[in-house]
């Protein structure tokens, strides 16, 4: 039973992603995307990954896939000369990609590595997916997952930045500024000399 | 007193105060001179110190050995013998009378830069003769190319891109070399103490690869034939205190290497080879001695003469393989040996010398063209006087320094070869040839043209430096004993090690 | 029951697609790192295989890293293309060659 | 004794170094009597140590003043090894030195350079006694390479000359050829030895004379005869003997006090010295013996025609003297030492009286040194005049002059010495004689007698020198004339020299034994001159120069016109200088600009170092082709990398 879920579900992961890289429309790539996503989600809720499965759903489809759809959608690009050569390097792509297939599947095949014969068990009924994680994650890894937070927020802070642009001709009112202002900065004394009347004026 | 710091105290001397020079920077000209002087001057005392402190025979002395990366056998490891002495006082004297020549007006940009280079690259250089650990070494070797490379860099000619990139190059790339000699030592031994390496018992498949490594590291540094041409543009573009520093010092850290180094510490490769580098030495005593001869630049002209005098210096150190070395001590070997090491002393001298008096001319008359002068003699009767005097000594004249060397490494190589001799030998025309037709092109003759006769002799900085040399060199001509005595010991103690070496392969 | 080749075979496809995908895709960068998000899924469907198979729960949690990296990459990745998006007016793969020798 | 000597040698550098760096201070009175005080002292010192060693009692002295470097076992001393034969030059050189230091002081009386010349002449006078007393091989060079310096400097005294810096620096690098020898010579003999003291090397050659070296594979040569010849080219570049001999008239350009000096009396007769004082050595190659007499009776015949064409009088006086080193090394090729040595003391007498009195004709001409704008110059200068002719027969070998005994008794003791070379060297030197005659009174006779062909302002002004240069002419004239008379006997004919071993002959019947067997006193040997060719010839010569000079000078042309081509051979020198200027000099001038074009600039610089760089540079510029800049370029190979590398985990782990 399991099993035919865990194929069927493969099956239309595998058809999404082929859809991602060979439609034509970014948007649709994405919604593909969205839809590759979910269906790992199952899978892995299938091997007992019930929080991974969950997170991926909420974080990826929820999060990033928007983003990029926000993205795909603000740079309003023009989808037609974006395909342009999909059919030159579609030979290549499938050679790589047949390539790699064959060797990953010489290096699972093999016999000297007894991957073949192995089945996923089934997960114990008393264990708490979402309990098990946290007990590791906060104890023998709790430093890698705050170099983890530190890293997202530095992604925050980088993607601020890159994007913020200072608008010229804004007018804005800078506090900061009007408070440290000086007298120098304001007030300039020019010193004239007294004019000298050649002729003319009172006598 | 301060026995146990003495070397310590020869190296951080100068660098520190060197650094508070630079720290004066542009305040104080006269502030940056006097302190440049006064740190010159007391490293030269702590030398003389280091001079009487020592004892000739007394191995390796005033030892001082502290860890440094515990974790990687380095150690801060210093100690001086017969052999580095010498050259540590010479290193000091050179470098004070650089700064004192760099007290004139020639020096006007960056005085502090200037002279705060000179007395770090001192530091440096006494580091690379007193160190025992080869990663210390190394460090001070290749540190000392960056003062070095900025005074050609900053305060060189007008090519002086072109000499400093390639002075840079070619001596990195040797010394890159000899790090990884020593890394294999180092896993051998399980120390880079000096000392440890020479007690190591490498076979003949291993010490070939090292020796050539350290043969590329010091072969460069020297510089012996072909990898020579670094040094005539380096000195051509080099201010004069740059051109007295590489030629009186850099070039002996060089030959200092083969005796601290290549030598003791693979005795029978450098036997098996010994053949290649006596090849080199005579093709540099007799090719770039004619290759002077054709020099129309008084510094290349001088430069060449220097790879071939430094020629004699490594034909002494590797003829002495079949100059009956461990015949007991009336061989040729020990005679090759100490002609060998006498020459880079006196080298250092007259180099520096006629480096110096280049200078002078130079400062004058802003060329170096040969052309440009003669009949210098006639407005400068003192200069020309002293300028022969260099000269002649250059040419290897008895009585002065430049004499003994050359002497004591012909009588060596004699047991060599006959016709080693007699190509070394040949040095006494060929060097009397470049020598002496550069000083009747620049100092004899009618006045060659207004500039000239123009010219001012010898201020008295000048005459003083110029006669502190000549003093030297004329000392160490008439009583070569007193350098020898002190060496002697430790290069009979080198010879000792190395014929026992042999001995032992056989 | 799901056998652990089944969970390999699936990421070593899903992994091949990704590469294939940057390979066809020459005009978007935005579908680039779409494929990069492939790739990582299809690595991370192999720890949780593994994860299940040795039960392992370290595994799942090397996921989780790996979907942290991921989140920061593309929101970085993504802020990158705008900025690029601004100041080329094009996110053509093709034509950004600034760092062509 | 040891004090005395320590003052011989010392005061003179003491003197010299006195005028010379403090010459402002002392002035130019002070310089010339603080040196010639020196000089004097050292002379009267010379001749008391002289006086002692022949009469006095006094023993041969060898002592080491100090070690000078000592090596392992090899010592490198300085020392004094003072015998007859060192005695007799120490009288030589400083008694000559003395009268050259005070002519100098007319003869430069208006130069500048008047300090420093007093500086080099008494410094010189230290290095020729530090030579002639050196008791080992290495002092000898030092002191050999110090008289050459003084002697380069000295020749470019007025160094503002073309001619004179040329001079000087050929005339130090043709005796480096020289001194190159001698130095291998030394190196030959420290190698196989391990001394260079003389006593202990005569006694380990005399112990073992057959001993061989090996220098070119394994051929073995005998040790005697290489370390001779190879010091005897050192003789040949100091005493200027053919080919070496270039130098010598080109140093002419010196003041005239220093040709009489050093390129006469005493500095070009160290060669002999030096062969004379290694007789021990030389007695044991019958080889280098050989080659000693063939290069010297060459230099006497052949530099004597070339004396015959000259116009210079310093240079006819030069060629003069190469002649006559010849004959002394010709002397030393039959072992006639002792005729060597008597020559070389009779020699350093008349002709630097007659270089003095040449000097003195110059000045007096205002620096005219062409014979053929003088003439009949007797008249204006007698005491010049006088003082020459006995100058010019002593060296001609008038009988009874000291040139004679000496002269003839090389010629009698190497026609006594059998074997083809000596029958050769006999003829050579016996024609010699004749052109001796020939060219020593054509220049007689073109300086003071014949038609005056001066010109205007200098007749005006001729007169005869001041005291201070014609003093010295009659004090040297007086030995010149008189010294072989007195000497004679004992030093050539007796056993002066060999006594206290000084010298040493093996050999049993050297020409020269056969001459001391059969003299009978000072008369004796004149009257027998009258039965040998040499007096006849001398006298030909001497009329046939009065013939064609001052008799029947229109006879000179149609004599001489069949011998135009001989003639252009001789002013040429026999084509030695142009083969030493242009083919030596030049040669090794081209040859060095050549390697350092072709070897430094293109091979090395160009082709390697710089060749590298640009190897490095294109390769670069071919690899950058590489580097397109486009990301998917970059992905292409990434990917490439990873295929290829899963491909090597695939077959190493996998199918292993």
């Amino acid at each position: 039973m399991e099993q035919v879920i865990f194929y069927v579900f493969a099956a239309v992961m595998l058809f999404a992603a082929t859809m991602v890289i060979s439609v034509r429309n970014p948007v649709h790539a994405a919604l593909f995307l969205v839809l590759a996503f979910f269906n790992a989600a199952i899978i892995w809720v299938l091997a007992g990954a019930e929080f991974l499965g969950i997170a991926l759903v909420v974080v990826y489809v929820g999060a990033v896939m928007v983003l990029f759809l926000f993205v795909l959608m603000m740079l309003d690009i023009n989808a037609a000369p974006l395909r342009e050569g999909f059919a030159r390097y579609l030979p290549v792509g499938v050679l790589v990609a047949g390539l790699m297939v064959l060797q990953l599947a010489a290096v699972i095949l093999s016999a000297r590595l007894e991957l073949i014969s192995g089945t996923i068990p089934e997960p114990a009924a008393d264990v708490n997916n979402i309990k098990a994680i946290g007990g590791l994650l906060y104890t023998a890894y709790v430093y890698p997952f705050e170099i983890a937070a530190v890293i997202l927020l530095v992604a925050i802070v980088a993607a601020i930045t890159l994007t913020l642009r200072r608008r010229t001709g804004s007018r804005k009112q800078d506090v900061a500024k009007q408070l440290s202002v000086k007298k120098d900065d304001r007030l300039r004394l020019a010193r004239m000399r007294p004019s000298q009347r050649q002729g003319g004026g009172i006598r | 007193m301060f026995e146990g710091w003495l070397l310590s105290l020869l190296i951080w001397l100068p660098i520190l105060g060197g650094a508070g020079v630079l720290a004066i920077g542009r305040r104080s000209l006269g502030g940056v001179r006097g302190a440049a002087v006064v740190v010159a001057s007391g490293t030269f005392l702590l030398a003389a110190a280091l001079w009487l402190a020592f004892e000739p025979g007394g191995g390796m002395q005033l030892v001082e050995q502290r860890d440094w990366v515990p974790s990687l056998g380095i150690q801060y490891y210093l100690g001086v013998d017969g052999i580095s002495m010498p050259l540590v006082v010479l290193t000091a004297l050179a470098t004070l009378l650089v700064v004192i020549a760099g007290c004139s007006d020639a020096i006007h940009y960056r005085v502090a830069q200037y002279m705060g280079a000179f007395l770090i690259m001192e530091g440096l250089m006494i580091g690379v003769f007193v160190a025992l650990d080869a990663i210390l070494f190394y460090v001070f070797w290749e540190a000392m190319l960056v003062p070095m490379f900025l005074l050609i860099g900053i305060w060189g000619g007008a090519n002086r891109v072109y000499a400093t990139i390639k002075f840079f190059l070619y001596t990195f790339l040797g010394s890159v070399l000899m790090l990884i000699a020593f890394l294999y030592m180092r896993w051998e031994v399980g120390s880079f103490s000096v000392l440890a390496f020479q007690e190591l018992d490498l076979g003949l498949d291993v010490q070939v690869p090292i020796f050539l490594a350290l043969l590329a590291a010091f072969a460069v540094k020297i510089p012996m034939w072909p990898v020579h041409t670094w040094l005539p543009d380096a000195h051509t573009e080099a201010p004069t205190g740059g051109s007295v520093i590489l030629a009186a010092i850099t070039l002996k850290m060089g030959a200092y290497g083969f005796l601290r180094y290549a030598l003791p510490i693979v005795p029978e490769a450098s036997a098996q080879l010994a053949w290649l580098v006596i090849a080199v030495s005579l093709i540099a005593i007799v090719y770039i001695g004619l290759v002077a001869i054709a020099q129309t630049d008084m510094k290349r002209l001088i430069a060449y003469s220097s790879i071939a005098h430094m020629g004699f210096a490594t034909l002494g150190f590797f003829v002495i393989f079949q100059a009956g070395l461990g015949g007991g001590a009336g061989d040729g070997a020990l005679t090759a040996m100490t002609g060998g090491y006498v020459q880079l002393i006196s080298h250092g001298f007259i180099s520096a010398a006629l480096f110096l008096c280049v200078g002078v001319l130079y400062d004058r008359m802003h060329t170096r063209e040969i052309a440009a002068y003669g009949g210098v003699a006639n407005p400068m009767p003192v200069f020309g006087a002293l300028f022969v005097l260099f000269a002649l000594a250059n040419a290897g004249l008895p009585g002065t320094s430049g004499f003994v060397g050359e002497l004591l490494v012909i009588l060596g190589s004699y047991q060599a070869s006959f016709w080693y001799a007699a190509l070394a030998g040949l040095t006494l025309v060929v060097g009397a040839a470049y020598s002496l037709w550069l000083v009747k092109r620049v100092v004899f003759g009618p006045v060659a043209n207004e500039e000239v006769a123009g010219l001012r002799d010898l201020d008295r900085r000048e005459l003083a430096l110029l006669s502190v040399l000549a003093v030297l060199v004329i000392g160490l001509g008439i009583y070569p004993q007193a350098l020898v005595t002190v060496a002697e010991p430790a290069l009979v103690e080198l010879l000792d090690d190395v014929s026992a070496a042999l001995t032992a392969a056989r | 029951m799901i056998e652990l080749s089944d969970f390999l075979i699936l990421g070593a496809l899903l992994f091949s697609l990704g590469v294939a995908g940057i390979f066809i895709n020459r005009k978007n960068v935005i579908l680039l790192l779409m494929c990069i998000e492939l790739i990582l899924l299809a690595v991370n469907i192999n720890f949780i295989g593994f994860s299940a198979y040795l039960g392992d729960i370290a595994g799942q949690i090397f996921v989780f890293f790996i979907l942290t990296v991921a989140a920061a990459e593309a929101a970085i990745g993504l802020a990158i293309v705008v900025v690029l998006f601004r100041s080329r007016g094009d996110i053509n793969v093709a034509s950004l060659d600034v760092m062509k020798g | 004794m040891e004090t005395v000597l320590y003052a011989i040698v010392l005061l003179p550098l003491l003197a010299s170094a006195v005028a010379g760096l403090a010459g402002p201070w002392v002035g130019r009175r002070g310089a010339h009597w603080v040196t010639i005080l020196a000089v004097g002292i050292a002379c009267a010192l010379s001749l008391w140590v002289l006086y002692g060693l022949v009469w006095g009692g006094l023993e041969p002295v060898d002592v080491t003043a100090y070690t000078w470097l000592s090596v392992g076992d090899l010592g490198l001393e300085v020392g004094f090894l003072v015998d007859r034969l060192t005695a007799l030059l120490m009288a030589t050189v400083t008694f000559v030195a003395l009268m050259v230091h005070i002519y100098t002081i007319g003869y430069m009386h208006d130069d500048p350079g008047y300090q420093r010349f007093f500086s080099y002449i008494a410094l010189f006078t230290f290095a020729m006694l530090m030579l002639v007393m050196a008791n080992n091989l290495l002092q000898l060079f030092f002191a050999w390479e110090a008289v050459g310096l003084v002697s380069y400097l000295l020749i470019g005294f007025w160094f503002t000359r073309e001619s004179a810096i040329f001079a000087n620096l050929k005339a130090f690098l043709v005796n480096r050829v020289g001194d190159l020898g001698l130095l291998l010579g030394i190196a030959v003999l420290a190698g196989a030895f391990g001394t260079l003291h003389y006593g202990e090397l005569f006694a380990a050659i005399q112990a073992d004379p057959e001993r061989t070296v090996s220098l070119l594979g394994a051929t073995e040569w005998r040790l005697a005869t290489v370390a001779a010849l190879l010091i005897f080219v050192g003789c040949m570049g100091k005493s200027a003997q053919v080919p070496l001999h270039v130098w010598l008239p080109d140093s002419m350009e010196g003041p005239t006090p220093i040709s009489a000096l050093i390129h006469a009396a005493t500095m070009v007769t160290a060669g002999i010295f030096l062969v004379a004082r290694l007789s021990p050595l030389f007695e044991h190659s019958t080889v280098a013996l050989t080659v000693v007499l063939i290069v010297g009776a060459l230099t006497a015949f052949s530099m004597g025609l070339i004396g015959l064409v000259q116009n210079d009088i310093k240079r006819v006086i030069a060629y003069s003297t190469l002649s006559q080193l010849g004959y002394m090394v010709a002397a030393l090729g039959v072992s006639a030492y002792a005729a060597g040595v008597f020559h070389l003391f009779t020699h350093a007498f008349f002709k630097a009286l007659l270089f003095l009195a040449a000097g003195s004709v110059i000045v007096a001409l205002h620096h005219e040194q062409d014979m053929r704008r003088m003439g009949g110059l007797a008249r204006y200068m007698p005491v010049t005049y006088a003082t020459m002719l006995l100058a010019t027969l002593a060296l001609i070998g008038a009988p009874g002059f000291s040139g004679f005994f000496s002269k003839d008794a090389i010629i009698e003791a190497v026609g006594h010495t059998g074997g083809p070379w000596a029958s050769l060297a006999y003829w050579l030197l016996l024609l010699g004689v004749f052109v001796t005659a020939l060219y020593s009174f054509r220049m007689l006779f073109l300086v003071f007698h014949g038609r005056e062909r001066l010109d205007e302002h200098a007749r005006a002004h001729l007169h005869e020198s001041p005291l201070v240069v014609t003093v010295p002419l009659v004090l040297l004239a007086v030995p010149s004339v008189l010294i072989g008379l007195i000497t004679f006997g004992p030093v050539a004919m007796g056993d002066f020299l060999y006594t206290d071993g000084a010298i040493r002959v093996l050999a049993e019947d050297t020409g020269l034994q056969y001459l001391a067997a059969h003299y009978h006193g000072v008369l004796a040997f004149m009257g027998h001159a009258l039965q040998t060719p040499t007096l006849y010839l001398a006298l030909a010569g001497v009329l046939v120069a009065w013939l064609l000079y001052l008799g029947r000078p229109q006879l000179r042309g149609p004599l001489t016109a069949p011998l135009r081509p001989l003639q252009r051979v001789l002013e040429h020198g026999y084509g030695f200088d142009g083969l030493f200027n242009r083919g030596l000099a030049g040669g090794g001038r081209a040859l060095a600009r050549l390697l350092a074009q072709a070897g430094e600039r293109w091979l090395i610089d160009g082709a390697l170092v710089n060749g590298t760089a640009r190897l490095i540079g294109r390769a670069a510029a071919g690899v950058r082709y590489s580097q397109t800049g486009l990301l998917y370029h970059y992905a292409f190979v990434m990917v490439l990398g990873l295929l290829l590398l899963i491909m090597l985990f695939v077959l190493r782990t996998l199918f292993a």
